[in-house]
Order: structure tokens, then C-alpha cells, then sequence
């Protein structure tokens, strides 16, 4: 199988891997985990299947894309982690109340 | 191969074994004392021997320049990150191993 | 640039990006400045909206090509009717909760809203604009992320919460839609969705892009079943939040969906736009049923934006069966919803303000004491409720006729049962405010230009009820829907 | 040359399925201090992963952003948030962790299966030659004023992103400090050797900062990685108890955090007016312009991320002046 291919495919199963910790895990610092994972499977994604005939030089737009992503996904970090300090300075926990999923 | 190419790959694979000794040490040493000692001492002096080996191999006395300049670095880094961690060990009571 | 700088000359589209994007810096760099800079920006925007259309009828679409490059290697700026009436919802909603904003926030907060607001007001300007799929992702975390800010300037728990679920829904609809244009760009070639309307071809790649773009959209979009993010949010926010919330950040997603389902995955159709419209109707049902359920009056305001978000969704079975009715019903559903859905919050945050509670149970002969704002309230359920004149009659009508050409009984069925039940809710409240209360409380006056800005943006949803000519006729500019014609 | 595909081959298995498996362990271990730092391995694995696709600007910035930037956020708001549960008797973070098990965990995990073999297939399928733009930047690189393909990209032919993005930032930033002040750190003091460290270590990491802005035009690098360094320093300087003086936090951190956008927003009038289209660089001017674009850029993605770290507005920041 091409490089191409391999590496996109693991794209592919990090962004699987971080939606079901982000469906699963309560905790709201894993979800952001899992957000940031999720985030690197889609950038690998859009990255490596840029690359898949090898012998032409490589392609820029992808690759200015993803540090565009990756500029975006610091800041969304960042907001979401001050928010969850804020909600469990006033809740003493860092997770979703859950009482209003009905 | 020239000989210089020689001095080179006898250095990456030197250094190269001084990671993976690193890496053991960071594995299998019982404390976070041992563990420390085994990473940076392995790190600098690999991470040395790599540098050296690939200086050899540079085209211009920049590149050698740059290659020292990260070596240097990571001596600094990780000394003084080895102190940080060590020093917070002792401080949440964390006893060396003895025996 | 030629000697004489005309009217045509002044780059319209662009204004409605740059004005408040700088109007935002600058109250950062001047918070004492901030509310002059806001109502001011969101003046400017209303006659660029106003100058883009008049241009527009002139000369048809707006085209503009960042950095002079054009498609495929630079980004495009594209307008066509259905740009133009969103960016005219933004305007004038804009300029409705500016004013409401200059009285709502005490000055600490008002130093911190001007400034996302004005960020939030660019972005939404700029995705409405834009045609090239990347730029739409970054438009869209440009959205969401200033969305989220505003609701948690409402401080306490809820409003965390709140905008902490918000936040992560927002962030994974997005990274579901980045997925989908890293297919479209390897599969096609190009980020550009005119040029990718050219190259689609059914296969593999364009399915999964469809599927991941579609379910991440519908989530921003709170579609059911995946709305449980937004009534916490909406209802939670300062009023003037929930207000551009529902106005016109889920309808932002939705217009990505549309242009989307338009001009690249139309082709795909089979099955699911049958789904999407099985969703729309039962997201029409249950959010009206939670609406008439709930005893506070921001939630259940919240809850009829998901029910009016189902009637949206509703459009595309019909509109893939025949015809371009539906698509303009929808068109116009979001608009005239975007008013008076901003007039409900308001109002909304009008009771709230005075009475200090928002228990629909305790509204306490709000009519007789707030008049201009339960007239407000009332107008707006007009429009939701779909009677005439509003705009949101016009809207229904359109659908429910399209609905009944295909001899779509079920779905046509569903739109009455909404229309009933949200008679209900919206009666509901409007019995309470004629009542006296149990209790009485203490209550703090309302400024003036808080209920008049409520009633303005509820009476323009009205208005659209007597302007479906030219409004469907600017939407035609520029055939966004494909077949010429526009309307019954 | 066939033992050197095979050796790259497995080297290229080996990385895919350690950033599997280090991404599994980091949401799936138990103590989350182990799972950050499990992240930031993450992402210096991803940095690899850059380098075997022939992006290096992406493993510049994916190693000082993605690991390390975002392993400091994470680090500190671990750090503040065990120091408020501490209060409470630390039951939230044991409780949290224990109590994940939902009767219908199964269902998740087939409907992922079932998407991302969907995903898989569809990946599959695609040609297997790329189809991008690789040539159309190739054909107008000479005129777009730098020679790394990446920069022009993202300063010229795609800059309307790139201002957007640095809107972005500002816009979380905004939200953290309208969500409150700066969160105190407890009375872990410096120390002599982290102050050491970071009077050594911050002049060097602003001249790497330097280096990169300018190596950027026609190397790896740019206002991307620049500012994440000029952070980093800032981060350190953070650590080693350093504040900004009263004087300095009040306009003259503001003005520095919208330089970036602020910047770009006045070339883009400027452009405008000088030619027919915003953002649209004379080719002469093009490598001035955008090397203009990135310095201010750079400063204020650096101070940006500083302030991110902190959490909240500095204590001397008025907020109505």
C-alpha cells in the first residue's frame, strides 16, 4: 500500500478514536483531548492524501490549511479550557450537568 | 565510502545506542531519581555523539553551527527540566530508591 | 482606478467584512468607545447590504476575487440572491440588537460584548459571501467560537454549561465538515464550489463528503436529534445573544447545507433528502410539543427555533421532487423567522429585565404595563404561528402549496399540526400576560429603545408579508436555485 | 534502494500504529496527568508524521503549537483545576472517572466501526494520483514575492484565510478574558534554576522567533512558527513568576494583540485602494508586503498565546479606559 494511503487511513482511525472518547468520557478535559485528537486525524487526512503520486513536489494548499487548522485548534483550547474551569469553579466539577438531556 | 562517511555512521549508530540504552533506563529504572539520570545522560551523550556525526556530513560551517547551537539547547533544557522534576519529586515526598 | 469614483465603485460586499471587523478591534483598543463603534458599524452594514442589493439588481451576482488570483488558486467572494437575502437577515437583525444592546449591558459587560459582537456580525457577513469551502470552515470557527464567548458573558451555571456543550457540538460539526472538504479537495480538485459543481462525480469519496458535511452541519444547525445543545445556550445567553443565536447562527450552518445540497450534492439526492425532510418533521413535532411543555419563556422560545428549524429541512424532499418553490419557501421561512425569532427574544429579554424571572406563569399583566413589548411578542407569533400578514404566512404558504402539488399529505400534515401547536405556545403566554399574577413583585423599568427595538424587527416580519414580490425577485438574482424561475 | 523502501515502509507502519496507540492511551488512561502528557508525545509523534509527508512548515508548527503550546494550556488548566477540587475534597476528579460505565456502550462503538470503514473505503477509492493545486502555485510562485510555497499560500494566494485566522485567535482570546481575571497560581515559587532558565533561554527563543519569520520566505518556517516560539518564551517567562509591568499591560498589550489582524485588515484597505482586488500584492512589493504582514503577525500570535496561558485578563488590565 502507498505511504499515502497508510497515513491518511490513520487519519481516519484517530478521528474514530477521539469521536467515541468524545461521546463516552464525561470528563470535560478528556473531551477536549479527544477534540484535539480528532482534529489531527483530520489534518493527517488532508495532508497525506496530497502526497499520493510522490515523484510531484508536494502540494502547498493542504499543508497551509492544516496550519491554519492547527492555529484554530489552539484557540478553541484554550476558550474551552478557561470555560471549564469556570463551570467547575461553579459546579466542583469538571463535566456536563446531565439532567438536561431529555 | 569516504572515510569521513565511516566516522559518521560509526557515530549516529554510537549515539544511536545510547538512546536506546536512554529509553531502557527510562523504562525499567525503579525511580523517578534513576529514571532521570538515565534520560538525560543518555539523551545528552547521544544526542551529542548524533550531532557531531552529522556535522561531519555538513555542507557549510552554518549547518555545523545550527547542529551545536540544538545541542546546546537540549543540554540546557534538559538539565534544568531534570532539576525541575527532581526538585518536585523531593518536594511531594517522593523517597529515592535504595535497595 | 479610473479618474471618476462612481457609487458602483465602493466595494460593498467588502464593507460588510471589514467594517465591523475593525469596528471590533478598535472597541478593544477603546472599550469607552465600544457602543458608539458598534451602533455605528451596524448602521454602515444595513446600507451596504442595502448598496450590494441595489448594485446587484443592476448588474446581477457580486463577484470579487481575493488578491486578484480567482478560483481555483485564490479564494472567491460570490453573492447571489440567496447571499443577499441572508446578509440582509444579518443587517437588519444587527442593527434591531445593536440598539437593543446599547441599553441591555451595564458598562463592564457592554466593553465585552461589542467586540465579539462586531467579530460575530464580520463572520457571519463574510460566510454568507464566501465560495470556496475552506474559507467556509474558517468562517464557520470564526462563528462558533465568538457564539460561544457571547453566551458565556451571561455569567453562572447555566450559561457555562450552556456554552460549554455549545462549544463542543460547534467543534465537532466543524472538524465533521473539515473531513469533508479534505475528500472533496483530493477527490476534485478544488476548493472552490462552483468549480467543484463542475468536477463532482458520483463515487465513494463524494458519499462520505456528503455524509460528513450534512450530519456536521445539521448538528450546528441543531436538527433534530441533535439539538440537545440548544435550548441550554439559547436559553441561557444574555437576551440580545440568544436573540443573533437564533436569528442567525444556526441559519448560517443551515445556508452552508443549502448551497452545498444546491450546487455540489444535489446530483446525489436518492433517500437522503427524503431523511432530512423525516427529520425536519419530526423536529417540527417535538420541538413545538417541548415549546407548549415549558413553563419559562426563553425555553420555550428556544424550542420553537427548533421546530421552525424543522419546517427548513422540510424543503428538501420537496424541492427535489419538483421545483424551486420550496427552496425559495425556505429562503424566505429563514428570513422572516430570523425577525421575528430576534423580536421574541428580545421581547423576551424585555420581561425578564422588568419582572426579573422569565416564569410564563408569572408574566402578570405584562400587556397592560409593557405594551410595546408583548405587542412586540405578539407580531413575532404571528409570523412564527404562520398567519397572515406575515412573513412567515407567505413562507408556509409557499411550502404547504408544494407540499400538496406533490400530493405530500404526510407532510403537509405536519405543518398544520405545527402551526396548531405553536398557536398554543404562543397563546400560552400571551393568556398569562393579560392575567394578574399571585404573587406580585417588584419590577425595574424597561428602556425605550428595548421595546422599540423588539417591536421594529417584529414588525418587519410582518412587513414581509406584504413584500413577497420583490423579495422573491431580488432572491431570483442570480438563479441560486437552478431553474430560472422563481415562485408561484 | 529496495531495503531502504522496505525499512521506510515499516518505519511509516510502525509510526501510524504508535500514533494509534499513544492516542488511545492518552483518552483512554486513567490518571490525566498521564493522558497530557501522553498527548504531547502525541504530538511530537505527529511532528514524525509531517516530516515523512514532506511538510515541514506543518511539523514546525504542529510541535510547537499542537504539542507544545497546547500541552502547556492543558498542563496548567490540570494544574488549576486539581487545585479547586482540592478544595472540595478532590471527589469530582475520582467520581468523573469511575463513573464512565454506561449501560449502552457497545452502540458507540459499532456505529464508529461502521463509519470509519465507511471512511476507509471511501479513502480508498479516490485516484491514485492527486488531483490539487500543486501546479497552478508552481506556475505562480515567481510572482507571489516569497519562494516557500507554503508562505505564499498562506500570505498571498490564500491570505483572506489567513486573516480570518488571526481573527480567530483574537476572538478566543476575547472570550478567555471576558470570562474573568487571571487565574493565581498557588505558592509554587520560581526557584533559582527555572529563573536561570528562562533568563537564558527566553533572548535565544526570541532570536529563533526572529530567524524563523525571516528563513520563512523561502525555508520552512514563518509568522506561524515564529509567533508559537515567541510564545513559548512567553510562557516561560510566565512560569519564572515574570509579570508585565502595570504600564505595559494596559493599551500597550492591547495594541500588540491586534497588530496581527489589525495589520492585515490595513494592507487589505490599502490594496484595495491602490488596485482593484483586497489583498491583491503588486508582484514588486509582494515579498515587502508580506513580510510586513508576517512581523506583526508573528508579535501578536506570540503575545496572544502568552496571554491565552494565562487565563484571563492580566491584574492590571482595565477594561475601561
Amino acid at each position: 500500500m502507498n505511504t499515502a494511503f497508510l497515513y491518511a487511513l490513520v487519519g481516519v482511525g484517530l478521528f474514530s478514536l477521539g469521536l467515541y472518547a468524545l461521546i463516552v468520557h464525561a470528563h470535560l478535559l478528556r473531551k477536549i483531548l479527544a477534540i484535539n485528537v480528532m482534529g489531527s486525524g483530520v489534518f493527517l487526512v488532508l495532508v497525506a492524501l496530497a502526497r499520493r503520486s510522490r515523484d510531484a513536489p508536494p502540494d502547498a494548499v493542504p499543508q497551509a490549511m492544516v496550519i491554519t487548522g492547527i492555529v484554530v485548534a489552539v484557540s478553541a483550547t484554550a476558550l474551552a479550557l478557561t470555560l471549564m474551569l469556570k463551570l467547575s469553579g461553579e459546579t466542583g466539577r469538571a463535566e456536563l450537568p446531565d439532567d438536561r438531556r431529555n | 565510502m569516504m572515510p569521513s562517511d565511516c566516522i559518521s555512521a560509526a557515530l549516529l549508530i554510537a549515539g544511536g545506542i545510547f538512546f536506546l540504552a536512554g529509553t531502557f533506563g527510562l523504562l525499567r529504572f525503579p525511580d523517578v531519581y534513576t529514571r532521570l539520570h538515565a534520560l538525560t545522560k543518555a539523551d545528552n551523550v547521544g544526542l551529542g555523539l548524533m550531532v557531531a556525526g552529522l556535522a561531519l556530513q555538513a555542507e557549510s560551517w552554518a549547518v555545523v553551527g545550527k547542529l551545536l547551537l540544538i545541542w546546546l539547547l537540549v543540554l540546557l533544557a534538559g538539565a534544568s527540566v531534570a532539576h525541575l522534576v527532581a526538585g518536585q519529586a523531593l518536594r511531594t515526598g517522593t523517597r529515592p530508591w535504595k535497595r | 482606478m479610473g479618474a471618476e469614483f462612481t457609487f458602483t465603485d465602493i466595494p460593498w460586499g467588502i464593507n460588510l467584512i471589514l467594517v465591523p471587523l475593525a469596528g471590533g478591534m478598535v472597541c478593544f483598543l477603546w472599550p469607552r468607545m465600544a457602543k458608539a463603534l458598534g451602533l455605528s458599524s451596524a448602521f454602515v452594514v444595513v446600507l451596504s447590504v442595502a448598496g450590494l442589493g441595489w448594485r446587484m439588481q443592476g448588474y446581477g451576482v457580486y463577484r470579487h476575487a481575493m488578491g486578484g488570483w480567482g478560483a481555483p488558486l485564490g479564494i472567491e467572494l460570490y453573492a447571489d440572491g440567496l447571499s443577499l437575502l441572508m446578509l440582509a437577515a444579518t443587517a437588519l437583525v444587527g442593527l434591531g440588537v445593536s440598539v437593543y444592546s446599547a441599553g441591555y449591558f451595564e458598562p463592564k459587560q457592554s466593553a465585552r460584548f461589542w467586540p465579539l459582537w462586531l467579530v460575530l456580525m464580520a463572520a457571519l457577513n463574510a460566510l454568507f459571501l464566501s465560495a470556496d469551502i475552506f474559507n467556509l470552515y474558517v468562517t464557520l470557527e470564526l462563528m462558533g467560537l465568538a457564539a460561544v464567548a457571547l453566551v458565556a458573558l451571561a455569567s453562572g451555571r447555566d450559561a457555562l454549561s450552556g456554552a460549554m456543550r455549545y462549544l463542543l457540538a460547534t467543534l465537532l460539526g466543524s472538524l465533521a465538515y473539515l473531513l469533508g472538504v479534505a475528500l472533496l479537495y483530493h477527490g476534485f480538485g478544488s476548493l472552490d464550489i462552483a468549480l467543484l459543481a463542475e468536477r463532482v462525480a458520483p463515487n465513494p469519496a463524494l458519499w462520505a463528503a456528503m455524509g460528513l458535511m450534512t450530519a456536521g452541519l445539521a448538528l450546528k444547525t441543531a436538527l433534530f436529534p441533535l439539538p440537545f445543545w440548544l435550548p441550554p445556550a439559547h436559553a441561557s445567553a444574555p437576551a440580545p445573544v440568544s436573540a443573533l443565536l437564533s436569528a442567525l447562527v444556526v441559519k448560517a450552518s443551515f445556508y452552508i447545507l443549502l448551497r452545498l445540497w444546491l450546487e455540489i450534492f444535489g446530483s446525489l439526492g436518492a433517500g437522503v433528502d427524503a431523511l432530512l425532510g423525516l427529520l425536519g418533521a419530526a423536529a417540527v413535532i417535538w420541538g413545538s410539543l417541548h415549546a407548549l411543555l415549558q413553563t419559562r419563556l426563553k425555553l420555550l422560545v428556544a424550542y420553537s427555533t427548533i421546530a421552525q428549524i424543522g419546517y427548513l429541512f422540510i424543503a428538501f424532499p420537496l424541492a427535489a421532487a419538483s421545483g424551486v418553490s420550496a427552496w425559495a419557501a425556505a429562503a424566505y421561512l429563514a428570513l422572516s423567522h430570523a425577525l421575528a425569532k430576534a423580536a421574541m427574544f428580545l421581547a423576551a429579554g424585555n420581561l425578564l429585565h422588568f419582572g426579573g424571572h422569565d416564569r410564563i406563569a408569572d408574566l402578570d399583566r405584562t400587556v397592560q404595563r409593557l405594551p410595546l413589548t408583548m405587542g412586540a411578542f405578539a407580531l413575532a407569533g404571528v409570523s412564527s404561528m404562520g398567519l397572515p400578514p406575515s412573513g412567515g404566512f407567505i413562507a408556509k404558504w409557499l411550502l404547504l402549496q408544494a407540499a400538496l402539488a406533490q400530493g405530500r399529505w404526510d407532510l403537509a400534515a405536519v405543518m398544520i399540526l405545527g402551526g396548531l401547536l405553536a398557536v398554543g405556545y404562543i397563546f400560552k403566554v400571551l393568556g398569562y400576560a393579560f392575567t394578574q399574577a399571585t404573587v406580585l413583585r417588584e419590577s425595574r423599568a424597561v428602556p425605550a429603545g428595548m421595546e422599540w427595538a423588539a417591536l421594529l424587527l417584529a414588525t418587519g416580519a410582518i412587513l414581509l408579508g406584504f413584500l413577497a414580490v420583490p423579495v422573491l425577485a431580488l432572491l431570483g438574482i442570480g438563479d441560486p436555485f437552478g431553474t430560472g424561475e422563481i415562485g408561484p | 534502494m529496495e531495503a531502504v523502501n522496505l525499512m521506510l515502509w515499516t518505519f511509516d507502519t510502525l509510526l501510524g500504529l504508535g500514533l494509534l496507540w499513544v492516542a488511545w492511551r492518552t483518552l483512554a488512561c486513567a490518571d490525566l496527568f498521564k493522558g497530557i502528557v501522553l498527548f504531547v508525545a502525541f504530538g511530537l509523534l505527529m511532528a514524525l508524521a509531517w516530516v515523512r509527508l514532506d511538510a515541514p512548515d506543518i511539523a514546525l508548527a504542529e510541535a510547537a503549537i499542537g504539542a507544545g503550546v497546547t500541552g502547556a494550556l492543558l498542563m496548567a488548566a490540570l494544574a488549576r483545576l486539581r487545585a479547586s477540587e482540592t478544595d472540595e475534597g478532590s471527589a469530582g476528579q475520582l467520581g468523573s472517572e469511575g463513573s464512565d460505565a454506561e449501560p449502552s456502550q457497545w452502540l458507540p462503538v459499532v456505529i464508529l466501526l461502521v463509519v470509519a470503514a465507511g471512511l476507509g473505503h471511501a479513502l480508498l477509492s479516490l485516484p491514485p494520483e492527486a488531483v490539487g493545486l500543486g501546479a497552478e502555485i508552481a506556475a505562480h510562485l515567481d510572482i507571489s514575492g516569497v519562494s516557500n510555497p507554503v508562505t505564499a499560500v498562506l500570505l498571498n494566494f490564500r491570505g483572506y484565510d489567513t486573516l480570518l485566522e488571526m481573527v480567530v485567535l483574537f476572538v478566543a482570546l476575547l472570550g478567555v478574558w471576558s470570562l474573568g481575571r487571571e487565574i493565581e497560581q498557588g505558592a509554587s515559587a520560581p526557584g533559582p534554576v527555572l529563573d536561570t532558565l528562562a533568563r537564558i533561554l527566553a533572548p535565544v527563543l526570541i532570536l529563533v522567533a526572529a530567524y524563523l519569520l525571516w528563513v520563512g520566505a523561502h525555508a520552512p518556517g514563518g509568522a506561524f512558527q515564529a509567533g508559537s516560539v515567541l510564545g513559548a518564551a512567553g510562557l516561560l517567562l510566565l512560569l519564572a513568576g515574570w509579570r508585565p509591568r502595570a504600564d505595559l499591560t494596559a493599551r500597550p498589550l492591547r495594541l500588540a494583540l491586534v497588530a496581527g489582524p489589525g495589520t492585515f485588515v490595513a494592507v487589505a484597505v490599502v490594496t484595495l485602494l491602490t488596485g482593484a482586488w483586497l489583498l491583491e500584492f503588486p508582484p514588486k512589493h509582494a515579498g515587502t508586503l508580506i513580510l510586513i504582514l508576517e512581523a506583526t503577525a508573528t508579535l501578536s500570535i506570540g503575545v496572544t498565546l502568552a496571554a491565552l496561558f494565562l487565563g484571563g485578563r492580566p491584574r492590571h488590565d482595565q477594561e475601561l479606559r
